[in-house]
C-alpha cells in the first residue's frame, strides 16, 4: 500500500461521505461506515424477540412515517380496531373518501367500550394501515390521508 | 399455572419479572412507553405493546390501556412490579373485574395498608408493636404533657398538617415541654392554618429495619430474615443489607412474630414487606406494610436461596406455598447497591445515553439491570440503572467482595452514585455496622468539609 | 497469609484469583505478554510485569521471567491457575527453591500423578478402582484371552505406542478376540514401529465423574459432590454440571471415599480433582488426578458455598482447612458452559476483537471472564471467552434458567460457541439427563444432517 | 516505513480530516476513520488502576517509542536493572558515550544471575531510562541511542 494509494481512499471516502474504512486482504474483510449512520450497534438488540401482531404492525407503521407526504391518524389508546360501529353496519369510510377534521371515521373498542376516533386532518384517505378486528397499540397508525 | 402474564412495569423490575416468567414456562407480555420502545423489557418479553407516551400518567399508569393490553394478547395476569399502579388498590380492584389476576394482595388489603392511620390501628389491636403517641391531635398543652410523661422522653410534637419540619419541634426533658408544645402549636398554624398537633415518640438514630413475608390464599405463611435498610437519604435507601449486623437470632424470632401477626390481622396474600423502627435498645415499632415486592428483594434471596418473584406467580396461580418456615434458613450476607443516575454529590437526577457499561461478575456477584451499552436513561422514570448485590460467607467478606465489584463496574456517559458507594464502603462506622438512618445525612455533610 | 501473590497465568482464571486475593486482602501482582498488555488481569492486578512476547513459551511458560517477576514485585507466593505451568513439577520446584509458596501440592505429588501408569499403580494398591487390564504390555494372545474372559467383554487392545486410534481394536466376544489381537499388534507394529498392546475393559457410554477435594498438609481433607463433564468433544469438556443427574447418595458417598483414598495415598495438599469413569451399571474407575484447581470449579461452588480458589489460598498459607465434611451440603444443580472463541460448527478457533458484549445478570447467574467489548480474543491462547454458570433448586430450573441466559448473552464481532450451547440445552435426552462422553460426538454427528 | 513517509501521512491525516489510521503491510489491512466519528470506547480500560513501578516505567517507554529518531535497547528478560557489574565497579556506559554493536551497556539480574546486556547497534548514549537498581520488565527500554 502506498500513499498514492491511500490519498486515493481518502478521496473515496469524501466523496462517499463515509466515516470509516477498513479493509483486509487475505482475509478479505471490509468495512465501510457512512458518516450518518448511527454509531456502533448495540446487540442486545439482536436477541430479543418479540412476535406480536401488534410490535409487527407498530414496525410498518414506522415506515409509513417516511410517507411524509400522508398525514397519519395514529391510535390514542390501546385496543381492537373496527372499521364499523357494529358488524350489521356499514364501515365509517371507504378508500379514497374525502373526510374531513372531526369525522368519525373508525372505533377502537378498549374495555368493552367503543371509543369513535376522529379525523384530525381534511383530506383524502389513501390507506388503512390496520385491518378490521385487529389488535392496535398506543400510537400506531390507523389512516394515512392525503391533506385536503 | 398462568401462560401468559402481562408486566405493568418497566426498567429492572419487569426485566426480573420476565426472567422469571421464563423460568416458569409462562409467557410475558410487556408494555412500554414511547421512550421506551428500545428498554430491554420490550426486547425479552414474547409481546410487547405500546401503552402511551413518555409521560408516566399517561403510559405505565394508564389504566384503560394497560388493561385493553392484557385483553388484546390474552394475558391472564398482571405483574405490577413496584411504584407505578404496584399499590393502586383500584388498579387491582378493576384487573379481578375484567377477570385478570392481579399478582398481589386483594384490593381491600392494599387500601387498609395505604391508609397509614388505619393500618396502625389495625397493627396496635392486634399486638404488633406500633410507635407509642397520642391518637389524633391533642386536646392542649395537658394532654401532651401527661402522654410524654407516659411513654417518656424524647418525644416529637407534629403538626398533623404539616410537612418538611414546620410545625415540629423534638422535646428532650419534661421542663423544654410548654414552650415546644405553643411554639409547635402556633408555627402549624401560621404555616398551615391548622393549629392542630399530635405527639409520638421520638427516636434518636432508629435503625429501618424490614420482614419480607410471603402469604399464600389458604393461610399458610414464612417470613424472612430481616433486611437492614437504614442507609437512605430523603427515604430513598442507598444501600441494604440482609441480616442486620444488630439482630441476632431471639430478636430476629420477634421480629418474625410481629410481622406474622401484621400478617394475619390484614389476611395479606402473596409478597409483602413490614417495615420496623428499631431503637438503640432493640425495641421496634411498626411503621407501615408495603404491599409489593420491594426494589431490595435480591438480598433477601441471595440469604435463602428462594425466588421470591417466582413464589409470587406461583401463590397468584392458586397453588399453596410449598416453603415451609423451617427451610428458610439464613445463609450468609448480602449486601445491594443500588446504582442510580445521578450526581453522587448533589443527588440531580442524571439521565442521558450510556456510553460504556460493564458489570462486575464472578462467584457472589448478582446484578439486576436492563441497562447496556447505547440504553438511555430516560429523565421520566426513577433513575435506577442497576442493583448490584453481593453474597458471601460473613459480612466481612460481603464487603469485601462488594469493594472489588463496585471497582470493576464501569458505567459512561452518565454520572451515577458508583463513586458515593465506593466512599460508603470504606467508611469505618459503616464498616462496623454501627449506623442509623442519619448515617447518609451525617456522612455527606462530612464530606463536604 | 501472604501479603502479595503473583498469579502465573492470564484470562479469566487469573481474574478469578485476583477477586480472591482483593476478598482476602492479598495484593496481586499479573504477569503478561506483550499481546495481553489490555488485558483485565493486568488492570485489575495491584502490579503488573510483562514478562515476554506473544509467544506462551517465552512468556507464561517463561519459567525464569515469571520467578523474576515474583522477585522484583516481593511475591511471597504463585497461584499456576489451570494450565500453563499448573502441573510443571519443576515449575513447583523452583517456586519452592526460590523461596516462594507454590499455591498446589508439593513437586513429587505433581510428579506422581503426571505419571499416569504410576498414578494407576498407587490407586491400585490403596483401594481405588482403576479400569481392569493388563500391566503393561501383552505377552501374547493367550495371556490376552485369558485376561478378557477374567475383566468381561468388551475390551479394548491398545498400542503401548499408539495414539489417534491406530492399533486399537475393541472386541465384543471371545470369538473376535483372535482376529482382532493380531490385527491391532501388525497395525501396531506398521504404525509406530513397535507391536506391544495392552488390554483394558472397555465401556460403552461411560460418563466422565469427578470429585473435587481440599486438603491441607495437616492432613485433614473434604471431598465436594460430583461433577459430571460428560458433554466433551475430544476430550475438551463443553458443558458441566453438579450434581450428577445419576448420581444418588450411595454412589456419592462411595465416589468421595475413593477421592478420599486417592488423596491420602498420594499424600496431597490443596485442591485437586480425582476423575473418574462411571459405566452403565454405576461402577466407576479411576482415571487421573488434576493436581490443580480446574475450569469447572464454579459449579462446586454454587453448589456448595464455598469459594475453591480462596480455600487453595488459605491452605496454601499454613491455615488449617475449616470446614469439615459435615459442612459441605449439596445445595441445588449448577450448570456451566464454556464459551469459546470457535466455531460452533466447525470448532475452528476464531479469535479476533468482541464488537459488542453484554452479559446475562439476574438470580442465580454468574458469569466469570476477562473479555469486554473492545476486548482481543488473541490468537495464542486458549479460546475460551466467558464461562456461564447458573445455580437454582433442581436441575430442571437450572436448564430453564440456562436457556434463559443463554439467550440474553450476546458476543460479537467473533463466532462462539453459544449457538452450540442453546441446541444442547434444547435436546430431549440432555434435558433428560441421559448421555455420555459419547453424547456430544453423536449430537453433531446428527446435526449435520 | 520511514520517517518521510511517517510525516507524510501525518500531514495527510490533517488535510483529510481523519482521526484515525491503522495500517499493516503484509496481511494488507488498512483502516481509516474521519474525525467526526464516534469513537468506539472501551471502557473497563478506565477502570482498573496499576500501582507499579514497572508499569509506569513501561507506560513511559511506550512513551519513548514515539520518539523514533532514537534506537530503543529493550531488556530481553525480567529483572534488576544495574549500570555496572558491582558495586565497587565504574558503570559500563555514561550519558554521551559512543558504543559499539555487542558491547556489554549494562547488568539485569534475574534469579541471582548477572545478565551482561549488549547494545545492539552502534551509536550514542543520548538516555538512560532507567534507574540503577530499578525492577524492569520484559520489553523495556533501557536506553535510547542515536544511531552512528
Amino acid at each position: 500500500m502506498d500513499l498514492k494509494e491511500l490519498k486515493e481512499l481518502i478521496s473515496l471516502m469524501d466523496d462517499a461521505k463515509l466515516s470509516e474504512i477498513e479493509l483486509e486482504e487475505d482475509g478479505r474483510r471490509i468495512r465501510l461506515k457512512k458518516a450518518s449512520a448511527e454509531p456502533i450497534v448495540i446487540a442486545p438488540i439482536a436477541a430479543g424477540q418479540n412476535e406480536t401482531v401488534a410490535n409487527t404492525a407498530s414496525q410498518a407503521a414506522a415506515s409509513e412515517k417516511n410517507n411524509a407526504l400522508h398525514h397519519q391518524v395514529t391510535s390514542p389508546i390501546v385496543g381492537t380496531f373496527y372499521t364499523a360501529a357494529s358488524p350489521n353496519t356499514d364501515p365509517y369510510i371507504a378508500l379514497g373518501d374525502l373526510v374531513k377534521k372531526g369525522q368519525v371515521i373508525c372505533i377502537v373498542e378498549a374495555m368493552k367500550l367503543m371509543n369513535e376516533i376522529e379525523s384530525d386532518i381534511d383530506g383524502r384517505i389513501v390507506k388503512t394501515c390496520v385491518e378490521d378486528g385487529a389488535a392496535v397499540e398506543y400510537g400506531e397508525a390507523l389512516f394515512l390521508i392525503e391533506p385536503a | 399455572m398462568f401462560r401468559k402474564i402481562l408486566i405493568a412495569n418497566r426498567g429492572e423490575i419487569a426485566f426480573r419479572i420476565i426472567r422469571a416468567c421464563r423460568e416458569l414456562g409462562v409467557k410475558t407480555v410487556a408494555i412500554h412507553s414511547e421512550a421506551d420502545a428500545d428498554s430491554l423489557h420490550v426486547r425479552f418479553a414474547d409481546e410487547s405493546v405500546c401503552i402511551g407516551p413518555a409521560d408516566p400518567a399517561q403510559s405505565y399508569r394508564n389504566i384503560p390501556n394497560i388493561l385493553s393490553a392484557a385483553e388484546i394478547t390474552g394475558a391472564e395476569a398482571v405483574h405490577p412490579g413496584y411504584g407505578f399502579l404496584a399499590e393502586n388498590a383500584h388498579f387491582a380492584d378493576v384487573c379481578e373485574s375484567a377477570g385478570i389476576k392481579f399478582i398481589g394482595p386483594l384490593p381491600e388489603c392494599i387500601s387498609m395498608m395505604g391508609d397509614k392511620a388505619k393500618a396502625r390501628d389495625i397493627m396496635a389491636k392486634n399486638g404488633v408493636p406500633i410507635i407509642p403517641g397520642s391518637e389524633g391531635i391533642l386536646s392542649g398543652e395537658n394532654e401532651g404533657f401527661e402522654l410524654a410523661r407516659k411513654i417518656g422522653y424524647p418525644v416529637i410534637i407534629k403538626a398533623v398538617a404539616g410537612g418538611g419540619g414546620r410545625g415540629m419541634r423534638v422535646v428532650h426533658e419534661e421542663t423544654g415541654f410548654s414552650a415546644a408544645f405553643h411554639a409547635a402549636q402556633s408555627e402549624a398554624g401560621s404555616a398551615f392554618g391548622n393549629d392542630g398537633v399530635y405527639l409520638e415518640k421520638f427516636f434518636i438514630e432508629p435503625r429501618h429495619i424490614e420482614i419480607q413475608i410471603l402469604a399464600d390464599d389458604k393461610g399458610k405463611m414464612i417470613y424472612f430474615p430481616e433486611r437492614d435498610c437504614s442507609i437512605q437519604r430523603r427515604h430513598q435507601k442507598l444501600v441494604e443489607e440482609s441480616p442486620s449486623p444488630v439482630v441476632d437470632d431471639r430478636l430476629r424470632r420477634e421480629l418474625g412474630k410481629a410481622a406474622t401477626a401484621a400478617v394475619t390481622a390484614s389476611r395479606y396474600v402473596n409478597a409483602g414487606t413490614v417495615e420496623f423502627l428499631l431503637d438503640r435498645d432493640h425495641n421496634f415499632y411498626f411503621i407501615e406494610m408495603n404491599t409489593r415486592i420491594q426494589v431490595e428483594h435480591p438480598i433477601s434471596e441471595c440469604v435463602t436461596g428462594i425466588d421470591l418473584v417466582k413464589e409470587q406467580i406461583k401463590i397468584a396461580s392458586g397453588k399453596p406455598l410449598s416453603i415451609k418456615q423451617s427451610q428458610v434458613k439464613l445463609n450468609g450476607h448480602s449486601f445491594e447497591c443500588r446504582v442510580n443516575a445521578e450526581s453522587p454529590v448533589t443527588f440531580r437526577p442524571c439521565p442521558g445515553k450510556i456510553t460504556a457499561f460493564h458489570v462486575p461478575g464472578g462467584p457472589g456477584i448478582r446484578v439486576d439491570s436492563a441497562s447496556y451499552m447505547g440504553s438511555v436513561i430516560p429523565p421520566h422514570y426513577d433513575s435506577l440503572v442497576a442493583k448490584l448485590i453481593v453474597h458471601d460467607q460473613t459480612r466481612d467478606e460481603a464487603i469485601a467482595k462488594m469493594k472489588g465489584a463496585l471497582s470493576e463496574f464501569v458505567i459512561e456517559g452518565i454520572e451515577t452514585t458508583l463513586p458515593l458507594h465506593k466512599r460508603i464502603f470504606e467508611d469505618p462506622s459503616f464498616i462496623k455496622g454501627r449506623f442509623s438512618t442519619t448515617f447518609l445525612d451525617h456522612f455527606l455533610e462530612n464530606s463536604k468539609t
